[in-house]
């Protein structure tokens, strides 16, 4: 997987891809929220597609019992063991299950509309989705207006970037 | 492509993220081993398969992942509502009189 | 009946086409019938002259809500095959086949069955394994289906993409040469002909509201948009519809209707000579004798009586075409259309006595319906005339849901490992 | 002489540019911006095609996407040919290559026209009589003859090099059509602020301005309003205009299809760019502005050549600047045509007369004709035409109540007709939206809605440029206020506006034998009158019969023309009024939509995603040869030089038993089962106990079906007492998680247990074989390889060459063997160093060939291939993995139905062939007596079968009936030419005992 950004000249979007963090899923009651966070130092969003950052530490709320865990590879040992045997719950890693593009420019709205069909303009800065891009699940954080991290599984990327570029090269030509 | 209210995100999404799941109230006998073969096939194959009004389930499998009730008329393909997993089955004429 | 030739057609022709006489009349159904059969497609046609014709019962009435053969029978892709894995399924089809090869004559109607060869696609070591027991059975049981290598199969159908380089490359295919298509409307029309021909009422737009029975639990009737009809016999053959009048009677049936879609192309010169059907890819085609490629698609997920299905479904079966045909590119779809079918637990259809005195039923064909037209048709009359399944339905009863002895073609060729 | 009908200075397209493509070989030029068909007639051509039945010659008959006979094959080079071309939607550029179709030798001396002459003994349906004697000849003459006769054009036969694309995209309003009514409501939900797409199929918009300048609005011609309108929207920043581009179908809540056509108006596009475009849009309210399409009327030689619609004529006259004639003929019964004679003969086309079905014509219309030196013909009929290419004359005749007077000829080299107008309602029909015949308009109309739609302009049956323009408003006015958008209602001052009425007739009335005429309504599909008079007759009663049986409406224009005088003769021929008939449903697309737009990406190797492990390269390099499974691609084997795959699968197979073998087996679908109750949870779905399995050690986990038949299989490994890693089969690993996620969350949320996905997270290679350990120990820290410390079925967490992994003591091979999950990022390069490694132990690769022939002489099951949906685990002979204490499990139930207890069940069994060296076919069938007559009763099939190099003779597995009480029979397996005979036995082949695991 290259991590060189692709861009084509005069095209409004490029499509990089994001080297690997640490990754975790961290699954638990909701009843369990508070203590998840007073033992992560990081608040777990309630509302899902919520993002909560604390430090390096980031928290993507996927599901009502499900968050995505982003941190830097020097906190994952802490991270495994923040949390205790006592509280019921499921913490599983998996950095490497997933590979990370960074899509950005003004066109990547459009491009993300050759794969999503949800309505992405709908999706607020700062919030992120589990979603499908062309039949490949996907999750996507809208880190800022024109700027998206599209994350899929190892194997399914090829696929999804050979589209991105091939979407990316169409809006170059604006036809 | 329809569009699904999913009751746990509470949006409304396109049906590419949502996996359908069959009718909705069988609930799996608590003791299988109890039933005779004629009820253990009405759990495991008779469905209502109503031309109108059904209650059936779906999963937002490509997004909370929850599996959840709908209740969908089978002729206009239109959604009269959806609910979490878990909660009763509700009665669909008391909503409409209620929307009225 | 006026008799159909090319005699009769160059005398017509003479006086201007003005003396043909109508196909079949327009019935108003009568008190009462010795048997009713609800659904006016081909499968219940064929039941009510098969009736007539073999089992002398002419008292006899199809009742459909719409107009006759505007179900299944008129929307679907008219594929005709028999080459199925288990002995019950493989006698099943394979009776309705012996019964195509004659219908024409027999019913004094050119139903064109084309015999141009049906053509199964293996795209993987799974379907090659799964082909062979299907080949090596069929030839165990007089079938005919034999194996093809992927130049053969090229050979028999030239557009087809062989490069072992594609996304699902053609490792072989399984053909059945006595396989093929037929014209579903003259099946209808050609069963309602020569059924009214032999005094069956054909009584079309009267939609049956209920399934009558009486005290002793025994079917009286039916209650219909015309008024009640009595009759001691009543078979429902309604496709998607069956569970809801069957549910009239107090019976619940294992039984889903989901839509069914299929396209055609514009026409164009003859370019595919025969019927190619690929389940790994989801692509089912032939080409019409108007030149129209005849394409079949998919179910959409979820239960629905619509008739309207998805556009993303219409977008993979063309995919699929072009991944196996990638000629067919810049062709263009002329028109899409959806059915309902109705699916069993185990795919395999229903057909024979339920536990209700006087009912009797012909459901679950799911896609597979139309190529069964003349066998189910003569099997559920013979059902319904001796108040007992022929040897060859025997085994599709509605009983096998209870004790497990299900017939399952398509968990045959599950795939996993 | 060039472009002799041209008329200077009319018209849109630039007539300084000039444009040369080839018809049938022969160089035409037009004029940029031309379409095939404007092109050809500015030339004079008429002749187009020819009809699919009778082989009738044919020229243009409307100017849109409607035309039924203009359709051309056209190309633009090798594999970019496409039949049945619309010539009037077709946009010229220089060498585009144009050919007519259904024709042979040529399009003016056609063999086929043959059947013309005969038509009378081909009427409608004649098929279904006949053919049918003798009966051997219907497969060897009739049906190849009926055959060779299908089709217009001719099909592609070259890969298409073209690329597609496809988009999502979500709107508040989409107004389709660009007329005067769809212009308005764009700009009405546009002022208002809404998202609006305006889409035409049109290579400009403006719809019915286009064809009338002269009419005035706000004061401006009606192209400066139009042009001003344009820019006003364009300059809207949340408004999208798109031409050239259809509505093909309107879907389940106001998902509407689009098909946009890119590059095929470009002499040379861009590298890379899409040819077309499909859009899925999803809008909040939809207007629908599609117009009309104008009537035919139907007559005997309604079809020549020359015979087209009369706006048709003016679009040609006042879009293209071309007049379809010199002398042309006006016949109508609608005032919409009197002013396109007004307009021709104002433009220098001779129009000698106006003939009106009509007894009461409008005055101050026929004052304007005589005003022009046309001849006003009221109350008469047209009962004929000659002329064989090229309309020549028409036969016009008075009529006076029923009675239809002596005809006239009037010489003319272009008869226009205009029957009335029929309102576009093909996308609300997609919604099934009811329709309700109005008399007045003599039209269907758009009644109940199923969708949040507004229908506005001549859709609706509202006639004339300023109702257009106030309706279209209105609707885009509701559309923006259902939005909560705050929206006026624009007005528009319209002057020398085109209104009028008509009536609906059925075939005019003629003085000559009706059963002789060729009055069409579908022109492609060669339906007369007739046709239509027989198929009642014959008793089709449903207007769905009469389209099915005459195929009228059920050419490439799917019924645009021919619909409506189908039903009006329909409905007079049944006595009945037209609504009582019914109209056949309208079916997507709207257009004809190429295959290539609909499939999209989804072609070649993004026809679906190929899954590849993290050692798929090295593989790949190693010149493995690969198998489809699941989405994934595995490899199969690794031929060595010239090695054929039962070669190195032998090579293989030896040296896992002898030596050493590495296997990739990242692919298995892997679960993290984690949570205190974890082992309750797989209690309860797998067959299996797991309570009592100790945090280190593994078990072969079967699971089944609520029916009770197996669905999957893998090892499952304890790590601790909260944390199972749970693997499957590859092609079951999304099944099995969505069935455990179903039980989960729907039947035991209760549990406090969470499943998540750890296929890709890990990648696996096994290390099978004697030498295993040997290879494996240096590479190990942190765990005492032993067999007496880490014992077969044993799992721990451990370091292998520097990367952590979780290594597993397992063997699907019968060999000592380890599974070392590591993430999948190392994946490549623990395989490289355990090549290294290995090199010394006699290390080789295999695939799953040799996985599989390995796995069948231990009798491991494959699922999928030794199961097949209905096998339970007694049939699998695994009764021993079924928890006997356990009081219910996912299936159990089943297991008691009265046919799964029944005797003589298929049993998987082992079959050794007499001959050692034949090895049986997978999927052969087997017979106990071999001597019986087809059908013959079948007891089993060969499941799996392979040549075992470890005991040098075949081996397989069978599932037969009651098999395990044949043991030591022999059976038949009944080959083509030839019966083999196998003797049954257990599955296990290869060290019963499991010695060798023991090490």
């Amino acid at each position: 997987m290259t991590a060189q950004i692709h861009t084509f000249p005069r095209s409004p979007v490029t499509v990089a891809v994001r080297p690997l963090a640490t990754r975790f899923s961290l699954r638990l009651r909701p009843g369990h929220r508070e203590t998840g966070e007073a033992a992560l130092g990081l608040p777990l969003p309630h509302r899902i597609g919520r993002i909560s950052v604390e430090g390096g530490r980031q928290a993507l709320c996927l599901g009502p019992d499900e968050w995505q865990l982003d941190a830097p590879e020097a906190e994952a040992d802490a991270i495994r063991a923040a949390l205790p045997g006592s509280l019921p719950h499921a913490l599983v890693e998996v950095t490497d299950r997933e590979v990370t593009f960074v899509l950005e420019g003004p066109g990547v709205l459009d491009l993300l509309s050759i794969g999503i069909a949800r309505d992405l303009s709908r999706l607020e800065i700062g919030r992120g989705a589990r979603t499908v891009f062309d039949g490949v699940q996907a999750v996507l954080v809208r880190e800022a207006g024109e700027r998206f991290t599209l994350s899929v599984w190892r194997s399914f990327a090829p696929h999804v970037e050979e589209l991105l570029h091939r979407g990316a090269r169409e809006l170059a030509l604006g036809l | 492509m329809l569009l699904i209210h999913c009751p746990y995100c509470d949006e409304t999404l396109p049906e590419p993220e949502f996996a359908y799941a069959g009718e909705a109230h069988i609930a799996r006998p608590a003791d299988p081993m109890a039933l005779t073969d004629e009820e253990w096939r009405d759990f495991l194959f008779i469905r209502s398969n109503p031309r109108g009004t059904h209650y059936e389930r779906w999963r937002h499998v490509h997004g909370c992942g929850r599996f959840f009730n709908a209740i969908r008329d089978t002729v206009s393909d239109k959604f009269a509502m959806t609910y979490r997993a878990g909660e009763p089955r509700p009665n669909l004429d008391a909503l409409k009189e209620a929307a009225e | 009946m006026t008799h159909y030739s090319a005699f009769a057609l160059l005398k017509n022709a003479l006086s201007g086409h003005k003396n043909w006489r109508e196909q079949w009349p327009d019935a108003q159904p009568k008190a009462e019938y010795d048997v009713i059969i609800v659904g006016a497609g081909g499968h219940g046609l064929g039941a009510a002259y098969y009736l007539a014709k073999e089992h002398g019962i002419t008292n006899v009435a199809v009742i459909d809500k719409g107009w006759l053969g505007g179900g299944n029978t008129g929307r679907n892709t008219t594929i005709v095959r028999s080459n199925y894995l288990y002995d019950e399924s493989a006698r099943l089809y394979d009776h309705a086949l012996d019964l195509w090869d004659d219908l024409s004559q027999d019913l004094n109607y050119n139903v064109m069955y084309s015999k141009r060869g049906v053509m199964m696609l293996a795209h993987n070591v799974h379907d090659v394994q799964s082909f062979q027991r299907h080949i090596h059975s069929n030839r165990l049981n007089g079938v005919d289906n034999r194996w093809l290598s992927p130049a053969q199969a090229k050979e028999f159908c030239p557009p087809l993409n062989i490069s072992p380089d594609a996304r699902y490359p053609v490792m072989g295919a399984a053909l059945q040469m006595r396989a093929g298509t037929a014209r579903h409307d003259a099946v209808a029309w050609g069963y309602a002909r020569a059924a009214a021909a032999r005094g069956v009422d054909i009584i079309q737009n009267c939609p049956v509201i209920a399934i009558r029975r009486g005290p002793d639990g025994a079917v009286q009737g039916v209650d219909t948009a015309k008024g009640f009809i009595k009759a001691k016999k009543v078979a429902v053959s309604a496709a998607g519809n069956t569970s809801v009048v069957i549910q009239s009677a107090g019976l619940r049936m294992p039984l889903e209707s989901y839509p069914l879609q299929a396209l055609v192309s514009e026409p164009v010169k003859p370019i595919f000579p025969c019927v190619v059907m690929s389940n790994t890819v989801h692509a089912y085609i032939s080409q019409s004798d108007k030149g129209e490629l005849v394409i079949g698609s998919g179910t959409d997920q979820y239960v629905s009586y619509s008739q309207r299905g998805g556009l993303p479904l219409i977008e993979h079966t063309v995919a699929a075409i072009c991944e196996v045909f990638p000629i067919f590119s810049r062709m263009r779809m002329l028109r899409k259309w959806g059915g309902i079918v109705d699916v069993t637990p185990d795919r395999s259809p229903i057909l024979g006595k339920l536990p209700v005195k006087g009912l009797y039923v012909n459901c679950g064909w799911g896609t597979g319906g139309f190529k069964a037209t003349p066998g189910a048709g003569h099997l559920l009359a013979w059902t319904v005339a001796k108040d007992e399944p022929h040897p060859i339905n025997a085994p599709f009863t509605l009983e096998r849901f209870t004790t497990g002895r299900l017939i399952d073609e398509a968990a045959a060729a599950a795939v996993a490992h | 002489m060039t472009q002799p009908f041209r008329i200077p200075g009319r018209g849109r397209v630039d007539q300084s540019r000039p444009v040369q493509f080839t018809f049938d070989g022969r160089t035409v030029t037009g004029c940029l911006g031309d379409t095939v068909a404007s092109a050809l007639l500015a030339n004079g051509i008429h002749l187009m095609g020819r009809s699919f039945k009778y082989h009738r010659p044919r020229g243009v008959v409307s100017a849109g996407s409607e035309e039924p006979n203009a359709l051309v094959g056209t190309s633009r080079g090798p594999g970019r040919f496409e039949p049945n071309t619309r010539a009037t939607m077709q946009e010229i550029w220089d060498e585009l290559r144009v050919e007519s179709q259904n024709r042979w030798p040529g399009l003016a001396f056609d063999i086929g026209a043959i059947n013309d002459r005969f038509g009378r003994f081909l009427p409608a349906g004649f098929y279904y009589k006949t053919f049918m004697w003798p009966r051997s000849f219907w497969d060897k003459v009739y049906e190849p003859f009926i055959r060779a006769a299908a089709g217009l054009g001719r099909s592609p036969t070259e890969p298409d090099p073209d690329l597609y694309a496809s988009r999502n995209l979500h709107c508040e309003v989409l107004v389709v059509g660009a007329g005067p009514a769809g212009l308005a409501a764009a700009l009405a939900a546009g002022r208002s602020g809404a998202s609006v797409v305006l889409v035409d199929e049109q290579s400009a918009m403006g719809g019915t301005l286009l064809s009338e300048p002269d009419v005035r609005i706000d004061g401006q011609g009606a192209w400066d309003w139009l042009a001003a309108t344009l820019a006003e929207l364009r300059s809207l920043p949340s408004v999208r205009l798109m031409t050239r581009t259809t509505a093909i179908g309107y879907y389940h809540q106001n998902m509407v299809g689009l098909c946009q056509r890119v590059t095929d108006h470009l002499a040379s596009p861009p590298e890379g760019a899409p040819r077309e475009r499909l859009w899925r849009v999803r809008a909040g309210q939809v207007v629908l502005a599609q117009g009309a399409i104008e009537k035919p009327l139907v007559f005997d030689g309604n079809d020549r050549p020359g015979v087209m619609l009369a706006g048709a004529a003016q679009t040609f006259l006042h879009r293209f600047g071309v007049k379809v004639g010199d002398r042309a003929v006006v016949v109508t019964s609608h005032d919409s045509a009197w002013h396109t004679a007004f307009d021709l003969a104002r433009a220098g086309v001779r129009v000698p007369a106006i003939v009106d079905v009509r007894a009461q014509v409008p005055p101050d219309l026929a004052a304007r004709a005589r005003s022009l030196g046309i001849e006003v013909l009221a109350s008469h009929t047209v009962t004929g035409t000659t002329g064989r290419l090229r309309v020549a004359s028409v036969m016009v005749n008075p009529v006076r109540g029923d009675r239809v007077g002596p005809w006239r000829g009037i010489d003319c080299d272009a008869l226009l007709m205009c029957g009335g107008w029929t309102p576009s309602l093909h996308l609300f029909s997609h919604t099934k939206g009811s329709l309700a015949w109005d008399a007045q308009a003599g039209a269907f109309l758009p009644d109940r809605k199923t969708e949040d739609c507004e229908i506005a302009g001549a859709g609706r049956g509202l006639w004339g440029i300023a109702a257009a323009l106030e309706d279209g408003a209105k609707a885009g006015t509701a559309a923006a206020k259902a939005l909560g958008r705050v929206a006026g209602v624009g007005t528009f001052a319209v002057e020398d506006d085109r209104t009028g009425s008509g009536v609906v007739v059925k075939e005019l009335p003629t003085d000559r034998d009706a059963s002789l005429a060729k009055a069409f309504i579908d022109f492609q599909n060669d339906v007369t009158a007739k046709d239509i008079r027989l198929a009642v007759r014959e008793g089709m009663r449903s207007i769905e019969h009469v389209k099915r049986y005459t195929t009228n409406g059920m050419a490439t224009d799917q019924g645009k023309l021919s619909n409506i005088n189908g039903l009006m003769i329909a409905a007079d021929a049944l006595g009945k009024e037209a609504p009582q008939v019914g109209l056949t449903t309208f079916r997507p697309p709207y257009a004809p939509t190429t295959f290539g737009a609909l499939a999209g990406y989804h072609r070649g190797s993004h026809f679906e995603v190929t899954r590849k492990t993290p050692i798929d390269a090295w593989a790949e390099s190693r010149g493995a040869v690969f198998e489809p499974v699941a989405l994934w691609r595995r490899a199969r084997y690794f031929p060595q030089g010239a090695e054929d795959m039962r070669a190195a699968v032998a090579r293989e197979c030896r040296a896992v038993r002898t030596a050493v073998g590495l296997f990739d087996a990242s692919t298995l679908g892997k679960i993290e089962v984690m949570g205190p109750d974890a082992a309750t949870f797989l209690e309860r779905m797998y067959t299996n106990p797991w309570a009592k399995l100790q945090p280190g050690r593994c078990r072969y986990g079967l699971l089944l079906g609520e029916d009770g038949f197996i669905r999957d299989d893998g090892v499952i490994g304890r790590l601790t007492a909260d944390k199972f890693h749970v693997t499957t089969t590859t092609g079951g690993a999304a099944r099995v998680l969505n069935m455990m996620e179903d039980y989960l969350q729907t039947e035991w949320p209760d549990l406090d247990v969470w499943l998540t996905s750890t296929t890709e997270a890990w990648a696996v290679a096994a290390v099978q074989g004697p030498n295993a350990r040997k290879l494996l120990e240096p590479l190990v820290e942190g765990l005492d390889l032993s067999d007496a410390a880490f014992p077969h079925m044993a799992v721990a967490e451990c370091t292998v060459a520097g990367f952590p992994a979780r290594l597993f003591r397992v063997s699907f091979t019968g060999e000592l063997g380890f599974e070392i999950n590591v993430p999948a990022r190392h994946g490549l390069a623990l395989w490289e160093k355990l090549w290294q490694a290995g090199q010394s132990h006699g290390i080789t690769a295999y695939g799953t060939e040799t996985m599989h022939v390995l796995r069948a002489e231990k009798g491991f099951i494959l699922v999928g291939q030794d199961t097949d949906g209905t096998v339970t685990p007694g049939d699998a002979g695994l009764d021993w993995a079924i928890g006997k204490q356990k009081k219910d499990f996912v299936g159990k139930r089943s297991l008691q139905r009265p046919d799964i207890v029944a005797k003589g069940r298929k049993q998987l069994v082992g079959l050794l062939t007499e001959d050692p060296r034949e090895v049986l076919e997978e999927g052969a069938q087997i017979v106990a007596d071999p001597h019986q007559p087809v059908p013959m009763t079948m007891i089993g099939h060969v499941t799996s079968s392979y040549w075992s190099e470890a005991l040098g003779r075949s081996i397989a597995m069978a599932l037969v009936e009651g098999g395990r009480d044949r043991e030591g029979q022999t059976l038949h397996i009944p080959m083509p030419g030839r019966t083999l005979r196998a003797k049954v036995t257990g599955t296990a082949f290869v060290d019963p005992e499991g010695q060798r695991l023991k090490v």
